[in-house]
């Protein structure tokens, strides 16, 4: 059984992440995959660097993954995050998630990224093809002047 | 006694480091840590509640500070 | 861009789905599988055999890839479904949809799943623990007299 | 005229054969070619109002029926 989450800095691998989910107990597997995009609020991207507070965002990933497993019970939940410099298309979050059946295994896959999104202490820096870089806030609040 | 908080992304660049030592007195509180933070060069920048964690777990302002705990300031998380 | 539907003999690959769908305008992947479960209706299954009309099942799989594309706007929809014997843990059906935003992702892959399980000819015999096979019938009308 | 009719999975197994020939009227639609193969052995174990498919589309039981047409007669599906 496989309730975890990771930090990692290598690319990630859905099927990697399906195998560790997958059991004989389970008809659905979902997996999620946050990928760089090449636009965020009408600029163009040209990479992301991810970076973490890793010792609480470890902690963070797996107590997220044991809740959502409490939550819908009998469930299997990997949540992988990538940190360091991110090219277009690579993925910088992977979830995998399965149960007995699929309405509880798309509802625990986007608890677990909602839930992600909100406590884990991780943060992104876009490079813009103009050359320039911001922290990207999804609150909308920002540090005042630390923004170019 | 003496507290240092970690700093990450934006705080960081704000204050111009990863960490900071800060003086507070026994009985102080996150509140008290916030406070103190403020007065240092970069630390106007800092929004007007930050998230707070103390030893790896998001506090309250009200939450109690001792000697060797772990303190950090907490941008706005953006992970996913 | 992909938006394709297909049946397939040998196993289901979920980072080559994931690659199909992957573009740098997509910000959000969600990968769905249907896996052999070990218990159906309180049945221990061995395994599961699955037939199709298959000039009419690809072509209704490959009607969904387009619906779901049309319905949703910007998306890549690869549906691939497993004909033949299946072991339990193999995957049945893999359904990859790409979005800019993950709400529309998710919602893609469930609208997907749902409309493959109602309107594609596909069926299958699970072979049980016990030695007995039986077809399902996700209806709950059943053949009179051709189940043993 | 002739027409041939696709069978599967219960189906198949109730008639004992992938297909079945009928002889229809020309003019025929679907519910009589439903009517034909329920003369059929076998047909008797068919439900009230299976779904039916004409040339790869499901066909409601009005729809007319020609030579050459693929007519094929759906099981509950249970893909996925």
């Amino acid at each position: 059984m496989t309730i975890d989450g990771r930090l990692v800095r290598e690319s990630i691998d859905p099927s990697a992440l399906v195998r560790e989910v997958a059991r004989s107990a389970h008809g659905a597997i979902v997996l999620f995959l946050g990928v760089v995009r090449d636009v965020n609020d009408g600029r163009a991207v040209a990479g992301i660097e991810y970076t973490a507070y890793e010792a609480m965002a470890c902690s963070e990933l797996r107590a997220i993954a044991r809740e959502a497993a409490d939550r819908f019970g009998s469930s299997d939940v990997l949540i992988v995050h990538r940190l360091g410099e991110l090219s277009l298309e690579d993925a910088s979050v992977g979830i995998a998630v399965a149960h007995a059946h699929r309405d509880e295994a798309y509802a625990l896959s986007r608890w677990t990224i909602e839930q992600l999104k909100r406590r884990v202490p991780i943060w992104k820096q876009e490079h813009y093809v103009d050359g320039t870089r911001d922290w990207v806030d999804p609150s909308g609040r920002s540090v005042a002047g630390v923004t170019p | 006694m003496s507290v240092t908080v970690l700093l990450f992304a934006s705080y960081a660049d704000a204050f111009g480091s990863p960490s900071v030592s800060l003086e507070i007195a026994p009985g102080a509180t996150v509140a008290d840590v916030l406070a103190a933070c403020r007065q240092h060069p970069g630390g106007d920048r800092l929004p007007a509640a930050p998230m707070v964690a103390v030893n790896q777990r998001y506090a309250a302002v009200s939450t109690p500070v001792h000697a060797g705990d772990e303190v950090a300031l907490i941008p706005p998380v953006a992970g996913g």
